[in-house]
């Protein structure tokens, strides 16, 4: 129980005195998860709307695919990777191993689906007069898929709220690919898993604080943001 | 305006599952005319114009539009026509963006204010009212127009209305009707409406079909008598009103079978007739009379016992009878009138 | 009836070399006592003791061992066995400290600025990584671009150095399964062996039980015991991995 | 039937936002009767429906039911109460699951399908053609009939009605009109409907009340001339006809502002009157008839270039002039009549 | 490269040869699962409906607070669950610690906000006409829950999925709180890890097969059901 307590003091401690191996993790993590987000919502977000928008042969057992790879732990997906990009590797020559773009790369893989099959979902339980709506409006292609998306915003926007979750918590994979460099590719998750083997269980505790509140100052962010956009 | 065909529909067939199947041998739109289709719930009416608007396909048969055949890649025609639904979707947006949108993705970006209060106007939502409401903030007959609102602000080369005054009350739907009216002067616009208002219906367009069970038919408005028929000794079979007359017919198919009594074969006279032929004279009192334009007859419709009867009547006729609603009236119609369907 | 179990948190390294599958068996027959562990890093390990979630310790970290046991939580600090650590570096050896000694194959690799990787976790090895930086003179490297911090398990971290072409030090088990797997093409090879500074002594620590009133200290009086047996230490030292022996028993048979 | 009072409305105040607000200084509804609600898109009809079904709580005043408050917990009391909303939504659920649902929330599992089958009788749906159907393998009408079945299954002591034959065809409106006036004679049932379909209410309620701008008005329908209204010289305003002629009227508050006719202040004649004071006579057709049971009296709509007018008359009068539709008559009213909202 | 090929064939040797280790990591991953799966269920699903169904003050600052714990690092949840049911925590005469029951505790924390979220947004994103509709046929209380999830089943029935593939695939609680201990309390995951932590690679992405296998396995059978109900 005092590791809690104990945790909490930590995390104020480490935020207020500017502790640098901490704030190096912090933005380690940010350059990580926005880089994995922006390349899954991109891949992610046309897969998902084709998957939930059209009808065509195939279509049950593909979604049953996409929400069986939900179920892929963070160790395989380093692994996987790893076998890719390390020297030996097919992609060895692009030096990602133990590099941010490394670990995005990998949390990519293990995000995309999440974005796809919530994002499939939200087009889905859209009104099935909407789609009607926007042909008989004149709208085509891309434009379809944007007033799409944008019909089913909260929807899709905890899709994201969702995949964000997962890659800025997850630890297998960054540290794997990302070798939980100390000053390089430490981040707030591999420094916690590090903590805690090391017994310092109180800062573990402190770091998951810090986190925490890093991804609710995000959450209110978009709690106003999505204020001012419907009154 | 013209009259070369805007529409050719030939061997146009499209199904439900396996309980519906609407099937048009061949029909063809004149440009710039004004249609107008009615005909019972589920007779095919949304269908046919879900077709007409391209956005389904026909299983079998092709539809040409200005006598091509028009491929799902052709957006520049597609988009010059314009369908309302029947249950009008707005998006989750304001007013405005909602009229605004057709615009939008049209990439017409010029003087759309101006245009969005034009659109509102014609269907009688104040601007300064309306524009900045969100979706929900409006009422059933508010939503409908403000759906209209975003099709006519397109300037569709060809408008195709599903039911558009449903939910609109009675000077919105004038509104509505001198809006589409002006439209089609100014910009030869072609006309499809669907509706259940029969005088709504024949006060904006040119020509009625009929859709029953999947198929046109030339508009005549029937009577309905649903069964029970009982048969009786004299080989007649009779159905009993509410009031304790009876109704008689000549061999229904079945017991519950509804039978169809064409208007004009009701005679309507003034005085209780005797010595006549016809199996059926029932006493009714008229309530509603109603101008046909289109076929310059009138309309009469008498209520007997829980019936509402309809006899189609020439004006001379009526004047000479002296007709007015409130009067007490007999319709003779014959045991063998009934068709059965 | 109840199971006999006896619960015990040890480090990576008697777990991942397959050292306490091998002894668990027997011990079972021995004392009809079912042996069950949780493999972490040190730390964590006595952490675990001191929250008397764990009836035994199995671990290498002589220091820390010791502080642990004056501040109570642990009694009966006994020494089962040692294995020795060695410093692994690239064939290339761009430092060229293969046959120095400690001190000096870390002088040198400070010096030269050669990659080195270092565990950087509070685990045995890295404790003794940091004792021997100092025992060599020089300050623990913390921000040097060529000092990589892992912060993770020995394996990866001789991965790491694999991939980045650094020197590391580990425990001679885990490296020979690492060789073992590369089928005699290892890229990192032994530079670094046989000093007696190097060496890993494991211990065994029964969790205090006038601080832990659940723990079931018969049962870890009775491991203890057996461990320290000669039939128990005999087996340590036949237990091989790839043909090779890993551990040197040393307890003080009574 | 009983005419203790079933709902008492007082001071009820319903609020949206600030652009609507809803005021009921007091209101009655005697037990058994038959309430019809009419008025303009976004008058506050569907507002008044949800306040009297318990689906909304007013802001301020209340409402008795039975002479007592009603609290959210007396579910034994709103579930007497059923409401059928404008825009119908059916469950994600067969035909029969829709229809059933409210009996299976009350615990009454006996007979279900014998009750699933009369209630889809009630509104014209044939049991084995649409019971199994999924939710969105119906037309529109269908949907709407489907979701009547759904309220009239449950025998409500209140059935409140919006729109209910807005997409529906007239045969089926014709049904609706029977079941639910047999479901009054049967269960006494208190029925309150709202509609645009003044005829239609007219056949299956007592009594019509208008709502218009959130307050309660007697229904006296009107005939709306929107302007604009262009000042003369000699001190009247006047709006143009699309086919050249002039309607005058007195100081009208605004060039836009729309202005209000009474129908009973229109004169009909038919031969053109000189000498007359009247500043508007304008010649138009007669278009429809309707005898108006509540009221005994005749409403005569003729149209007058893009207008509708519509007249009151006397049953007398009517006979008198010989009017039938298609006639020519000339319609009479002064400039003064006007009112201005 | 080649551990990927060789975890395929290891996979299918040890699901054919009925490996007992591997049959005894799966069974406990899904009795693990199970109970977490059905306790977040449990607890989230009337939370979710509460979140997405009713207006209250506070409601937006609710969502936001359980949008961030979408963000719970497995080792945070595994540290604070272990803070409480370590023999010196406030639960530790329940002995959880260890166990079975223990890490489904901490697996139900790490996923029943992502429950609650998804099923709030899957009420939230149904027709407003739904409630008012129940309300109207005579639905009260338990009965307006029901339908409305009814309604929502797809949306739903994703977030049990989601959350289904975060229980499954997570490590860190499983090790912090089960401990990794051979026949008794580890998962496919936990063993993934340590065959990973040995550098037995192949055997890992093996593992990750297996693990992957089950879920598709499951994903199907759920595919079949769905399509059962709805012809
Ligand atoms: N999506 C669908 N799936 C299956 N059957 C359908 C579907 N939509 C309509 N139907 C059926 O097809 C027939 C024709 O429907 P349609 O909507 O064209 O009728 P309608 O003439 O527009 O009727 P209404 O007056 O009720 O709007 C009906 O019997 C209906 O039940
Ligand atoms: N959810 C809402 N939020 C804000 N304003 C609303 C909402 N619903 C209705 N209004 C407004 O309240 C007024 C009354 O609406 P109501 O639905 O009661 O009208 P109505 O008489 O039923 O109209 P209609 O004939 O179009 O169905 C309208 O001006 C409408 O714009
Ligand atoms: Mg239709
Ligand atoms: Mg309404």
């Amino acid at each position: 129980m005092d590791y809690i307590f104990n945790g909490f003091l930590k995390a104020v401690e480490l935020l207020a005195s500017g502790n640098p191996e901490t704030y190096s993790a912090v933005f380690t993590s940010l350059k990580v998860t926005s880089l994995s987000i922006a390349s899954s919502l991109i891949v992610g977000i046309p897969l998902g709307f084709m998957l939930g928008y059209f009808d065509f042969t195939g279509k049950r057992q593909v979604r049953a695919v996409v929400d069986t790879l939900l179920a892929l732990p963070t160790v395989v997906v380093g692994l996987l990777v790893y076998a890719f990009i390390s020297r030996r590797g097919p992609m060895g020559e692009l030096g990602l191993l133990f590099t941010i773009p490394g670990i995005a790369a990998a949390q990519t893989i293990l995000i995309t689906p999440i974005v796809i099959s919530l994002t499939a979902t939200a087009i889905e339980s859209l009104d099935r007069r909407l789609g009607m709506t926007l042909i008989a409006l004149g709208a085509r292609g891309r434009q379809i898929i944007v007033a799409s998306l944008l019909e089913a915003r909260y929807a899709v926007l905890i899709a994201v709220v969702t995949a964000y979750g997962r890659a800025i918590s997850e630890v297998g994979a960054s540290m794997m690919i990302g070798g939980n460099i100390k000053w390089h590719t430490r981040t707030i998750t591999t420094a916690i898993a590090l903590e805690t083997g090391k017994g310092e269980f109180a800062l573990g505790i402190a770091l998951g604080i810090v986190l925490l509140s890093l991804a609710l100052f995000l959450n209110f962010l978009l709690m106003f943001l999505k204020r001012r956009r419907i009154a | 305006m013209e009259s070369r065909p805007l529409y050719e529909l030939a061997d146009v067939v499209y199904r439900y599952g396996d309980h519906f199947e609407l099937a048009v041998p061949n029909l063809s739109i004149p440009a710039g005319s004004s249609i107008g289709v009615t005909g019972p719930n589920g007779g095919g009416k949304t269908t046919l114009l879900k077709l007409l608007s391209f956005i389904e396909k026909p299983y079998k048969g092709t539809i040409f539009f200005d006598g091509r055949r028009i491929r799902e890649q052709d957006h520049h025609v597609t988009r010059e026509i314009t369908i309302l639904f029947q249950e009008p979707y707005l998006l989750k947006r304001t007013v405005f963006d909602n009229v605004a949108y057709g615009l939008k993705v049209r990439n017409e970006r010029g003087n759309i204010t101006a245009k969005v209060r034009g659109a509102l106007n014609l269907v009688g939502l104040p601007y300064t009212v309306f524009a900045k409401r969100q979706w929900f903030e409006l009422s059933g007959g508010e939503a409908q127009r403000v759906a209209l609102a975003s099709r006519l602000i397109l300037n569709p080369r060809v408008l195709i209305l599903d039911e558009p005054t449903a939910s609109v009350d009675q000077e919105s739907a004038l509104l509505i009707n001198e809006a589409v009216r002006s439209f089609r002067e100014k910009y030869g616009t072609t006309l499809i409406v669907a509706s259940h208002d029969r005088i709504w219906l024949s006060t904006v367009t040119d020509s009625i079909m009929k859709v029953r069970k999947g198929r046109l038919e030339s508009f005549d408005p029937e009577n309905l008598i649903p069964g029970p028929w009982i048969h009786t000794d004299n080989g007649l079979h009779t159905k009993a009103l509410s009031d304790g007359r009876h109704i008689k017919a000549l061999s229904p198919p079945g017991k519950q079978t509804t039978g169809y009594l064409r208007p004009a074969d009701i005679v309507v006279a003034t005085n209780c007739p005797s010595d006549l032929s016809t199996q059926n004279i029932l006493e009714g009192i008229i309530t509603q009379m109603t101008f046909e334009n289109n076929e310059k007859a009138v309309f009469l419709s008498a209520s007997v016992a829980e019936l509402s009867l309809s006899c189609k009547l020439t004006q001379a006729a009526v004047e000479k009878l002296r007709l007015f609603p409130g009067k007490k009236v007999w319709l003779l119609f014959k045991a063998s009138s009934f068709r059965w369907h | 009836a109840e199971d006999k179990v006896l619960q015990m948190a040890t480090t990576t390294s008697t777990d991942n070399t397959g050292l306490l599958d091998y002894l668990a068996p027997t011990f079972k027959a021995d004392t009809g006592i079912e042996l069950r562990w949780v493999a972490v890093g040190t730390g964590k390990a006595l952490e675990l003791g001191k929250n008397c979630d764990v009836d035994v310790l199995f671990v290498h970290a002589p220091a820390a061992e010791r502080k642990y046991v004056e501040a109570g939580s642990g009694t009966d600090r006994r020494q089962i066995m040692y294995n020795d650590f060695i410093f692994i570096g690239p064939k290339a050896d761009p430092a060229g400290i293969k046959g120095a000694s400690v001190q000096e194959a870390l002088k040198k690799i400070a010096t030269k600025g050669a990659s080195f990787a270092s565990r950087g976790d509070n685990s045995g090895t890295h404790k003794m990584e940091i004792d021997l930086w100092k025992a060599a003179g020089l300050a623990v490297p913390d921000k040097e671009s060529w000092y990589i911090q892992t912060g993770q398990g020995m394996i990866n971290t001789i991965n790491i150095a694999a991939e980045r072409d650094a020197y590391t030090l580990t425990d001679r088990g885990t490296f020979i399964k690492y060789e073992a797997n590369w089928k005699g093409n290892s890229p990192l090879v032994i530079l670094v062996e046989g000093d007696e500074a190097l060496r890993n002594q494991y211990s065994v620590i029964s969790v205090n039980p006038e601080k832990c009133k659940n723990v079931r200290y018969e049962y870890a009086q009775a491991f203890a015991h057996w461990i320290t047996s000669k039939k128990a230490q005999k087996m340590i030292a036949e237990f091989k991995l790839i043909g090779k022996q890993l551990f040197t028993p040393n307890a003080a048979t009574k």
